[in-house]
């Protein structure tokens, strides 16, 4: 029987019927298709009038079973699997993946392979704060208003990056670009004068759009003060990264625990003060410029040398990995992306743990919603920035 | 017998501009987003876009939900468009070139724009959908929040001029235009102006039809020829918006060098484009902030401008 | 101009180009005029489930901008034409997929777009994937590619416009 | 205050020898999970990293991990739960823990007792089975659509 009052939504909800619905509380289904969940997010929300009384996402519309996967594909297989987790920011993932099986068999990475994944993965982080702000334009500008000048504005720009990585590995979105031991291809000739340009357009553009954001009167209005985060809140929802930065903890795993070679670059953190949304935003703003500063430092440094340890993986035997558990993380554009390896021996994983930054930063909106207006859970969940291709696995 | 040719001329010609009106903006938007607008229809500039989307929505299959409230459904497009078509009725486009010279013309023009209202809330109630009575809900708040600073504001002509009738108060304007009033005329219009884009529904005020929020607002049922009604109607509500200003505060066809005609077509084309402009690098702000901004600001200003062209009047 | 340039948009309706003193006429059956009303405003409804809907959000992003092909995003079923499934279809997503597309007004059609889409993918052979969304809603058009880039969509829509022509008896 | 210190205070207080590698490892008996959870939280280990399991055949194996950012302290807190067994949630020590436990129960069958509102986070509410076991088949029939 279809649900009369709201087509996007399913038969009559279970929770429907136990909730006595008195007088003015409505209860609407934002449903997976939905012009601005950031893909495929289901929150039911019990209203009053215009105020969210109680949000209680629903997640699991793109859960493919990755982990029940990887465990029937050899180590090598799975490099490219990794890129759709988190689909944005694609080679931070294949990076996780191959740190944690290098960490368990001991494998050293040479010098120029470390600087070569510092380089895709900063630039990964722009292109995924660009994406981050386009759509954050769009949730709040509306598809056919404001908000698309800023989402064309920046994939303007991320079209840009993505040209700089179709040179260096031939796709635009899903690079295979790590193996374990290093990476796979080596940098076209003229490689670094390019970058070197587009670091240039980049650096005006990104100051272009931290003036054009943080003195538009509309957008402080709709940005300030909403979803305040508490860092202990954030840490024991196990949030990190730009959420728990806006919140004002200095933290990030390239300083605190640096991983292939970060220790060698300078940058700071940027961090906020009180933890709203404006917060979150301006601290993912200044984190791009940040990350082009590292980029120019490892493009000026990038060391001559090989780029792997190990030999091409079209010729390499199966990867066999010592007995034993294994737990390395990175500083994913979202926050902490771990992998939890548990390996006995064999050339397959015996079971593979993907820590999803999104998936612990999206626990927290029933929290940071509560209270607010139904403008503001778009612009709280914009805030957070969820991929559900990570939330889901 | 010439009225009727005249209204038919009138009917087909707001008809035709708001189809083209459609093509501008999305050229225009398409220009401010370094990108191209619609291209491939008509080769060269898309000129035959507004035409493909009119026959398809024609031909388009009319889904009405057999929960819907039938009447209400049906008639609630009927009830948003005829409004702002009236408006047309009474403006003048000429010296003597208007189809009904009433002499309470602003006032006619205020109360049928202010008919739109229910048919928006009729479509949000009659599609029985909770998204749109939502947004049923914010579109009452909203439009009637407005209603008192555009009455108020517009109520500054009328007093100046000494008249309603909208050819009397173009006719004084000829020695100098309200807008160019020392501190009177550039804020009355600005409070114009504001409350009227409110009225029109255009962003950063569109928080009934909110596409992140509300998918469709109150049109999130409808499909076919009734969606291009409600297309139509925003477009439409913005032209008439744009004729009202430039005739109450930018002197209609008045102009030195330049024939009548050709004054009144380039001044309303620039009041278009403005209200293109903000749409398109604004975003949208919450209902609590838009009644905020009526009650604690609009209105007041208006007050206060009211008390100007009282005093200016004294003089 | 010294001949008048027909424009592109006339093949596609005109039957016969008359030319008499003062004009032209063009005179074509009313389905080839719907259907070219058709292919030249298809309006996309937004879908965008994983991978792919960010490759689809690039193609209609200003370097490959669909507006150019008269698309416009809508955000409800009611007024879209053609749904774009860019990602995996999974088990749990799948009715909600069904019911949308029931819910579009009648000339609908459905792309699909990715090799998730067409046959499950990277994914298929997982127990929570459906192995292509053929098994849900009737597709017209396949898009191959993971992702498919944005050139590929373009070709893909190029593709399923010449299939609404073809349907209408012209070429 | 280090790991080695930690270590030490866990062994005299609760009894059991962590392995001090990159983080503490620590084995417990089920009853002690949630002691010991509660003496980590008073010892200042804030950050609710994850909370995950391993079937280990005829055994399940449930590990958190718990850390202390700025000290960079990490403890995996696992103790072994035969399948379908129960133990205590810790959702209302740590925010995280209410989604993580819902997937340890969606995808292993653990009951976590105490938990606000324990049911399938992933798959579909009337899906049948827990997908992660071992000797759950990869490719499972769910009508109509595979």
């Amino acid at each position: 029987m279809t649900n009369p009052t709201n087509p996007t939504a399913d038969a009559v909800h279970p929770l429907q019927t136990q909730v006595e619905l008195e007088g003015d509380t409505l209860l609407i289904n934002m449903g997976p298709q939905h012009p601005s969940t950031h893909g495929v997010l289901r929150i039911i929300l019990t209203l009053k009038g215009e105020e969210v009384i109680k949000a209680e996402p629903v997640i699991g519309y793109l859960h493919r079973g990755f982990e029940k996967l990887a465990e029937n594909l050899t180590y090598i297989q799975i490099v490219p699997l990794v890129d759709r987790m988190d689909y944005i920011a694609n080679v931070t993932n294949e990076l996780a993946f191959c740190l944690a099986i290098e960490k368990l068999m001991k494998v050293e990475v040479p010098r120029r392979a470390a600087y070569l994944r510092v380089l895709t993965s900063e630039l990964q982080r722009i292109a995924s704060h660009l994406v981050w702000l386009g759509t954050y334009g769009l949730d709040l500008g509306g598809a056919l208003g404001g908000g698309t000048t800023l989402f064309m504005y920046c994939f303007r720009e991320r079209e840009i990056i993505l040209d700089l990585f179709e040179e260096l590995t031939g796709a635009r979105m899903m690079y295979n670009f790590n193996q374990i031991g290093g990476v796979r291809y080596q940098p076209p000739a003229g490689f670094g004068l390019r970058v070197r340009e587009v670091l240039k357009k980049l650096d005006k553009a990104i100051s272009e759009y931290q003036d054009m954001l943080e003195d538009n009167y509309v957008f402080k209005v709709r940005t300030k003060d909403i979803g305040i985060l508490t860092p202990q809140l954030a840490k024991s929802a196990g949030a990190e990264g730009p959420v728990l930065r806006g919140s004002g903890v200095k933290f990030d795993l390239r300083k605190n625990q640096p991983y292939s070679g970060y220790e060698e670059f300078k940058f700071d953190i940027p961090t906020g003060q009180k933890g709203d949304c404006l917060d979150r935003a301006k601290v993912r703003i200044a984190e791009m410029k940040e990350s082009l500063k590292i980029v120019y430092q490892a493009i000026e440094g990038l060391p001559e040398g090989a780029i792997s340890s190990r030999p091409s993986v079209r010729v390499a035997a199966a990867v066999k990995t010592p007995e034993g558990e294994v737990y390395s993380r990175i500083e994913s554009p979202r926050g902490e992306l771990g992998v939890y390896l548990v390996s006995d021996g064999s050339a397959k994983p015996y079971r593979l743990k993907w820590r999803a930054p999104s998936f612990s930063n999206l626990s927290l909106l029933p929290q940071l919603v509560a209270g607010h207006k139904v403008a503001d859970i778009m612009a709280v969940l914009g805030s957070l920035d969820p991929v559900f291709g990570e939330v889901d696995r | 017998m010439t009225a009727l040719i005249f209204s038919v001329a009138i009917l087909a010609g707001v008809l035709f501009v708001v189809m083209y009106l459609t093509l501008l903006e999305r050229k225009f938007a398409g220009r401010l987003q370094s990108r191209i607008g619609p291209q491939r229809v008509g080769w060269p500039f898309g000129y035959l876009q507004p035409v493909a989307d009119a026959v398809k929505l024609l031909v388009k299959e009319d889904v009405i939900p057999e929960v819907a409230d039938r009447k209400a459904f049906n008639l609630a497009p009927v009830l948003v468009v005829l409004p702002v078509l009236f408006v047309f009725a009474v403006i003048p486009f000429g010296e003597n070139l208007v189809l009904a010279d009433l002499n309470i013309g602003v006032l006619f023009v205020l109360a049928i724009s202010s008919i739109t209202l229910i048919g928006i809330f009729m479509a949000a109630w009659g599609s029985k959908n909770k998204y749109a009575v939502l947004s049923g809900m914010r579109a009452v708040n909203q439009m009637i929040s407005y209603e008192v600073p555009l009455v108020i504001s517009s109520l500054v002509p009328v007093i100046l001029a000494e008249s309603m009738n909208l050819s009397d108060i173009v006719a004084f304007q000829d020695r100098a235009w309200f807008v160019f009033y020392p501190v009177l005329g550039q804020l009355a219009f600005i409070v114009f102006m504001v409350s009227a884009m409110a009225e029109a529904n255009r962003i950063p005020f569109d928080i009934t039809e909110a596409e992140s929020e509300l998918v469709a607002g109150f049109m999130v049922e409808y499909s076919g020829m009734k969606f291009a009604f409600f297309f139509l109607a925003e477009y439409a509500h913005m032209l008439a918006v744009s004729f009202l200003a430039v005739i109450l505060f930018l002197g209609g066809w008045q102009g030195p060098w330049l024939p009548a005609g050709v004054w009144l077509a380039l001044k309303v084309f620039m009041v278009f484009m403005l209200i293109l402009w903000i749409r398109w690098s604004l975003v949208r702000i919450r209902l609590d902030q838009i009644l905020a901004l009526s009650w604690k600001v609009l209105f007041p200003l208006s007050l206060l401008v009211l008390l100007l062209a009282g005093i200016w009047k004294m003089w | 101009m010294s001949e008048i340039v027909k424009p592109e948009a006339f093949e596609k309706i005109a039957d016969r180009w008359e030319k008499f003193p003062g004009g032209e006429m063009i005179l074509t059956t009313s389905e080839k005029l719907f259907s070219w009303a058709r292919t030249s405003s298809m309006w996309p409804m937004t879908f965008g489930l994983a991978c792919c809907a960010i490759e689809m959000m690039a193609t209609f992003a200003s370097r490959f901008d669909l507006d150019r092909f008269g698309m416009i995003l809508r955000g409800s079923p009611r007024q879209s034409d053609l749904m774009i499934v860019s990602g995996t279809v999974t088990i749990k997503m799948a009715p909600r997929l069904k019911r949308l597309y029931d819910q579009m007004p009648e000339p609908k059609w459905v792309l699909a777009m990715g090799s998730c889409a067409i046959s499950g993918g990277i994914f298929r052979n997982t127990y929570a994937t459906v192995p292509g969304v053929e098994r849900v809603v009737p597709v017209d058009v396949f898009v191959p590619g993971c992702p498919p880039t944005p050139e590929a969509l373009l070709d893909g829509i190029i593709r399923l416009q010449n299939v609404i022509n073809e349907k209408a008896g012209k070429k | 205050m280090t790991k080695q210190e930690l270590a030490a205070k866990i062994k005299e207080k609760f009894g059991y020898d962590g392995k001090v590698g990159d983080e503490v490892e620590l084995l417990v008996k089920r009853e002690d999970y949630r002691p010991l959870a509660e003496f980590l939280k008073a010892e200042g280990l804030d950050y609710y990293c994850f909370a995950t399991a391993t079937d280990r055949k005829e055994k399940i194996v449930l590990t958190t991990r718990i850390e202390n950012l700025e000290k960079q302290i990490a403890v995996h807190l696992s103790c072994e739960v035969e399948p379908g067994g129960k133990v205590r949630s810790l959702a209302d020590l740590y925010a995280g823990a209410d989604w993580m436990e819902r997937e340890v129960f969606d995808l292993f069958g653990i009951q976590f007792d105490g938990h606000p509102d324990l049911k399938r986070i992933l798959m579909p509410e009337d899906y049948q089975g827990y997908p992660l076991r071992k000797e759950f088949p990869l490719d499972q029939p769910y009508q109509p659509y595979r």
